[in-house]
């Protein structure tokens, strides 16, 4: 029970989805969908217990005082906070697309309706269509067209179209009704979340890299050995072939395919000798990976049974 | 309720879920949407279980079929060989010796140990393997009574994890010593990971750092930090793409493959070992189906030097050295979606005159097919196909006879397609070309073509 | 020589960091325009625009869309601007829906830097056009090879092709001299090349992304590409060489060159400061402070 | 200058400032930002799990147009009842809380693990190893229109690099066989090509990460101080 059945769940779990793969015919050819979704959910369930975990950590730290315990305190509040909003209201944006006239100078509004109908369009200047359907109605085939326009905001200043900002367009007409088209995008507070804090920290942390990989260079890129010339050497090349400052340095062509210049030996490096250094560890690690799961399917390798 | 109870409960509901769910599994795949119940089921069970026109097997897959087959049984073979218990060879691993050094030094200093096995989840064999190399390492630790920290990125992966520093710390006697909190869960996000990790780093200081498992470009971001708090750090991974900041940043890399011998390394368990000699051997395979196959792409270069080097078809760059062929099939593109589809066409295509004559063109059915008309200089065909009606119907063969051929040619042969159903599709053909002479060295060529993956 | 050295080893992680933060910084406001080698892909684009006669028609197809902006926008502006100062008629079309709006914004800029330099007006319908978006891809340039302004037949006001001065007497794709596609993808200039140029010879050239680059690099060794821009060093390059001809664009943004002088700074500086490593390092190897 | 009066801007733009100041040493601006990131993005990815994993894939099938009683009674009815084994093995998932009956997450476990070997063999074997060994399948002498010119010859040379690179650094990882004779030049040989290609992975992807840098920069620049 604590060890057979595992075993067994992995041998076939692990049989059919091999079979999957040369039997095109039915039933194998649906297993990959439902198998997928199957682990989609067990992975849902299974973050329930790293979010405990997370709050676990976090409660002890402040409860005991830890060090640095006041930011457990602002970390548990951001995570309920998301999960609160996350999972009520959901993290999808929301476009609704809806054309309003109205008179300029009563600011009463004559009617609003969808963005989508043709015979509106026809007065908007710079309306850039972004598809078209064929939709009957009334017995009669009409074609809507949707599509997007520059925005103007009220104070006329015209804001370019960025995937956060509200689109829309004021066309001032003679007899004062105004057109406005609005995409109101009601974006949940996940959505939120998601486009003015996580997005921002992460292309942050990423951007961190440039330092890092400097630092990194300087630091280890020193010729100690053979080997750590190589390395250093290519890493030389390719980065003075990669920038136009490499470009200075010249070139001296011996024939129509031999030209040394930084760029050149650089895009030979990265085309032959580094594709031939890839192959290899490809190769290897997916005879490894192979062999592994190979091992895993007849119950050799238990080692995500986490010990006896 | 006692265990006993409990488990029979448990088995007795998970046996009435399987038998309900299997009954309702396929029928709810069907197409049939309304129907539903026992007998609509087992009809359309039936109905698609005998359906003739899907086949039962992907012939296009054999090769992998092959080579999978032949890859299991040098695997399995060898570990049983091992089992008989013969001494065997191990080159040694410059990283893994470096892992005791690493935690010695920790105790020495009084600073605890950092182990990260990946960033992915436990589908992931890198993270199976460095989780396999955490058992170790966190038994040594148990061992000096060094504190280790474990930040997961998954929550799966730190429940196993936490269920194996356990372990660890149990087999060296020690159970009291586990601190449950010390393997922790941070996040899913691949940077938030990284910037909880530098956080960890930069206040416990660790002394010593493992990174085993599969990276992205969060690698380097680790690896520095871990360097600037004075930490010996362990690196390994098989992502190409990360493994040159480990090599700079870290002390040890296990570069690759290294990686999931590690775990067969420390274990020295007979049968892990027999798994690694298996690896080798069909590594070694491989790098002599690689020196047959340069051999025969060398030897057909040479008989073949006279054949045009390229045939530009379409514009699609399609290669003619050494005969290797492309299969056809028609492509639909509608309206940004790309799928097979039955589809009339008729084509009009022309070549240069001067290559009409060394060319002969074949439908589908072997039969040659002769230039509607000759202008300036080109030839016009014209041909229908209708791709639905029958499979053989997907290609037209194109045969060179390169003997005709005194220098090396490049010429393109244009397309037009003519929709019959006047939908907007684009169509995109491949085209199988085949040398005469080619048939004469054909072994040569199949020994090739056997690993060419056909898409 | 021992206070240089000592000098040189005090350097520590913060100095980089600092050295790299201004090296991306201060060319971001301070643009230094570094010398710039234009590549011969990107010259040949630019000879073969310079040889068209004024007036001309040239065919150019806007295949990207925002999240593609950075890299493809530059270059569209670098070609754009070369053709207004050429004087020729400039058809847009759009393979991507958001093409049209990226084309509209690059022009919009151009329009004040023409008023500006030469008091000229670029008008719409007179100098260029924007062509609505249709769904199709591949089959669209098929169809354009027979019937231009029956493929794309309305602008994106909705005013028919052939009302419009500039395309009304365009019968097929071969009335146009050169075709031009900034692409992020399929469909691309892959499409363009497969059909435009091996079908109706008409010379295709265009920009691509730095990531599409080397899928697209074979077209041009086979000589099926005229020209060929590689992500942001492909826009630098023909900034380069625009503003070698017309030194007034200079003053106005040239992302391409801008983004170009952070990457030669910081790539020039990890350089030195690797020479510095080594220095150190062959030093202390000579005082035997290292095995 | 147009400073930007969204809130979002600034918001990312303060926690863009914070992040950095990691780079001088770790402060209150940094423990702050990370409480956030770590905090928001673990609830946005359980957000996001629990409405395109649990509720789009188990919960809204099984229980659509029908009551919770009606499923229970009457799976047949509506929706999937084989569902109820990815939720029961879900359910044995959280059993990991419970010291006693925490072996049962071995289960769900299992079956996450069985389904990734039997995944990565395929994809191993048809991208890593068959299609490899299809592409390093090249002609050790090639011709370039019938003769052996200069062109010809940088073909063959970059072949040879490809094909004989490829093979020293499989020898590399050969771990059974001991590295003495032949196999021991060509690992060197293996070693030294690695190294090579590492060195150049390494040059060239400076140039993206400094793109990065510029894109944050700019973001700054343009969007929050709104300098163009």
């Amino acid at each position: 029970m604590k060890r057979g059945i595992p075993l067994l769940i992995v041998f076939f779990t692990g049989m059919i989805w091999l079979t999957q793969y040369f039997i095109p015919h039915y039933p194998f050819n649906k297993v990959m969908n439902l198998l997928s979704d199957w682990m989609k959910i067990i992975a849902a369930f299974a973050m329930v217990l790293g979010i405990l975990n997370l709050l676990r950590v976090n409660f002890i730290k402040i409860s005991r005082k830890h060090y640095n315990w006041q930011y457990s305190i602002i970390l548990i509040i951001a995570l309920l906070i998301t999960i609160g909003f996350g999972c009520i209201q959901g993290i999808t944006e929301n476009v609704d697309t809806t054309i309003l006239v109205y008179n300029s100078k009563s600011n009463e509004v004559i009617s609003s309706s969808i963005f989508v109908a043709p015979a509106i369009i026809e007065g908007l200047k710079n309306f850039k269509p972004i598809s078209s359907e064929d939709v009957e109605k009334d017995g009669k085939k009409e074609t809507i067209q949707k599509g997007m326009m520059d925005i103007t905001t009220k104070n006329g200043k015209v804001v370019k179209y960025t995937d956060s900002n509200p689109v829309k367009r004021i066309i001032v007409k003679d007899d004062n009704s105004v057109i406005e088209t609005v995409i109101v995008k009601t974006g949940t507070v996940g959505h939120w979340i998601y486009k003015n804090l996580i997005e921002h920290l992460s292309s942050t942390m990423f951007s961190l890299l440039a330092f890092f990989i400097a630092s990194a260079a300087f630091r280890a890129f020193r010729a100690k050995s053979f080997e750590a010339m190589l390395l250093l050497g290519s890493a030389f090349i390719v980065m003075l072939g990669k920038v136009p400052i490499g470009d200075v340095f010249g070139k001296i062509e011996i024939h129509e395919k031999i030209i040394i210049s930084f760029p050149s030996i650089q895009v030979w490096l990265m085309n032959y000798v580094n594709t031939a250094g890839q192959r290899a560890i490809l190769l290897g690690a997916a005879i490894g990976i192979i062999a592994i799961s190979i091992k895993i399917i007849i119950g050799l390798e238990r080692t995500y049974f986490g010990g006896e | 309720m006692s265990s006993k109870r409990l488990k029979i409960t448990i088995l007795c509901i998970l046996v009435m879920v399987f038998i309900f769910g299997s009954m309702n599994v396929w029928a709810a795949a069907e197409v049939n949407q309304d129907r539903r119940g026992p007998l609509a089921w087992l009809k359309n069970f039936v109905k698609a279980t005998f359906n003739t026109s899907e086949p039962w097997i992907d012939w296009s897959k054999s090769n992998l079929f092959v080579a999978f087959f032949v890859i299991a049984f040098i695997i399995i073979y060898y570990i049983f060989i091992a089992q008989s218990g013969k001494d065997i060879y191990i080159r040694k691993i410059a990283g893994l010796a470096a892992i005791d050094d690493a935690v010695g030094r920790a105790t020495e200093m009084g600073r605890p140990i950092l182990y990260i096995s990946g960033i992915m989840d436990m589908e992931d064999i890198q993270t199976l393997a460095g989780i396999g190399i955490l058992g170790h390492v966190a038994q040594k630790a148990a061992e000096y009574e060094t504190p280790i920290i474990v930040p997961c990125s998954r929550s799966m992966v730190m429940s196993t994890s936490q269920e194996v520093v356990k372990e660890a710390f149990i087999r060296v006697g020690r159970p009291d010593a586990y601190d449950r909190d010390s393997v922790k869960y941070i996040t899913d996000d691949q940077f938030g990971f990284a910037a909880g990790v530098d956080g960890i780093m930069v206040r416990e200081r660790p002394a010593a750092t493992f990174y085993l498992g599969t990276f992205y470009a969060e690698s380097l971001i680790l690896a520095e930090t871990g360097h600037h708090v004075g930490a010996i750090q362990i690196a390994g991974t098989a992502m190409p793409s990360q493994l040159p900041f480990f090599i700079t940043a870290c002390d040890y890399t296990l570069i690759g493959e290294e990686l999931f011998a590690a775990s067969a390394y420390i274990s020295r368990d007979p049968q892990m070992i027999g798994g690694l000699i298996g690896q080798d051997m069909v590594k070694m395979l491989c790098f002599v189906i690689i020196l047959i196959g340069s051999f025969c792409a060398t030897t057909i270069s040479v008989i073949y030097k006279q054949v045009p080097s390229k045939l530009v078809l379409n514009a699609y760059p399609v290669e003619l050295s050494y005969g290797s062929s492309k299969m056809v099939s028609v492509t639909v593109n509608e309206s940004g979606k790309t799928f097979e589809k039955n589809l009339p066409l008729k084509l009009k295509f022309s070549i240069p005159e001067k290559y009409n004559k060394v060319i002969n063109l074949l439908d589908s059915f072997g039969k040659k097919i002769e230039p509607v008309e000759i202008k300036k200089d080109f030839a016009f065909y014209n041909v229908a196909i209708d791709v639905g009606k029958k499979k053989s119907f997907k290609e037209i063969l194109f045969k060179v006879q390169e003997s005709k051929v005194k220098e090396a040619a490049e010429f393109d042969i244009n397309f037009q397609i003519e929709n019959m159903d006047k939908k907007d599709y684009s169509v995109a053909l491949k085209t199988k070309i085949e040398g005469g002479k080619s048939r004469k060295y054909s072994y040569l060529k199949s020994f090739i073509n056997f690993f060419d993956i056909k898409k | 020589m021992n206070i240089f050295i000592r000098l040189l080893k005090s350097i520590d992680r913060k100095f980089i960091f600092i050295i790299t933060f201004f090296a991306v910084v201060i060319p971001m406001f301070y643009p230094l325009y570094l010398p710039i080698i234009p590549e011969d892909s990107v010259r040949s684009i630019f000879k073969k625009i310079d040889a068209i006669p004024e007036g001309s028609k040239i065919l150019m197809s806007f295949d990207y869309d925002p999240a593609s902006k950075p890299e493809c926008h530059p270059m569209a502006i670098a070609n754009l601007r070369h053709a207004f100062k050429k004087n020729l008629k400039i058809v847009i079309i759009q393979l991507w829906p958001f093409g049209g709006a990226m084309a509209t914004e690059a022009i919009d800029e151009l329009k004040k830097e023409f008023k500006e330099i030469y008091n000229r007006d670029i008008i719409y319908g007179d100098d260029y056009c924007i062509l609505g978006y249709k769904v199709g891809g591949a089959i669209l340039i098929q169809q354009s090879g027979k019937d231009f302004n029956g493929t794309f037949m309305e602008d994106i006001d909705g005013k028919k092709a052939s009302e419009i001065s500039l395309t009304k007497d365009v019968k097929t794709i071969k009335d146009f001299e050169l075709v031009l596609s900034y692409s992020a993808g399929d469909p691309g200039i892959k499409q363009w090349v497969m059909i435009v140029d091996a079908q109706y010879k008409v010379p295709v050239a265009g920009g691509v992304t730095a990531v599409t680059a080397p899928e697209i690099t074979p077209y041009l060794n086979s000589g099926q590409l005229l020209g060929l821009m590689a992500g942001l060093r492909g826009a630098a390059d023909y900034e380069t060489l625009v503003n070698k001809k017309y030194p007034p664009f200079k003053k106005y943004v040239n992302s391409g060159t801008s983004g170009m002088d952070p990457q030669n700074i910081v790539h020039l500086m990890i350089i030195i400061f690797i020479i510095i490593a080594n220095i150190i390092y062959w030093h202390d190897k000579k005082m035997g402070l290292v095995r | 200058m147009n400073i930007s009066s969204e809130i979002g801007v600034w918001i990312g733009a303060v926690l863009t400032l914070c992040i950095w100041s990691f780079l001088w040493k770790d402060n209150f601006l940094y423990k702050t930002a990370e409480a956030i990131f770590i905090g928001c993005s673990a609830g946005y990815i359980f957000s996001k799990l629990f409405h395109e994993s649990f509720m789009a894939v188990l919960w809204n099938p099984l229980t659509e147009g029908t009551t919770f009683w009606g499923v229970i009674t009457n799976p047949l009815s509506k929706g999937n009842a084989f569902l109820f084994i990815p939720f029961f093995l879900g359910l044995l998932m959280i059993t990991r809380l419970f010291p006693g009956i925490g072996w049962m997450s071995r289960w769900p476990m299992a079956f996450i693990v069985g389904l990734g070997a039997g995944m990565n063999i395929f994809i191993s074997l048809q991208s890593s190893v068959v299609a490899q060994l299809h592409a390093t399948m090249l002609p050790l002498v090639k011709f370039h229109g019938g003769v052996f010119d200069m062109t010809a010859f940088v073909d063959t040379f970059n072949n040879w690099v490809i094909v004989f690179g490829t093979l020293c650094a499989l020898m590399y990882f050969f771990f059974s066989i001991e590295h003495k004779g032949l196999v021991s030049v060509g690992a060197r040989m293996g070693i030294y090509v690695l190294m090579i290609s590492f060195g150049a992975s390494f040059g060239a992807t400076v140039m993206a990460r400094i793109s990065l840098l510029i894109g944050r920069v700019r973001f700054l620049k343009e969007v929050w101080l709104g300098i163009v």
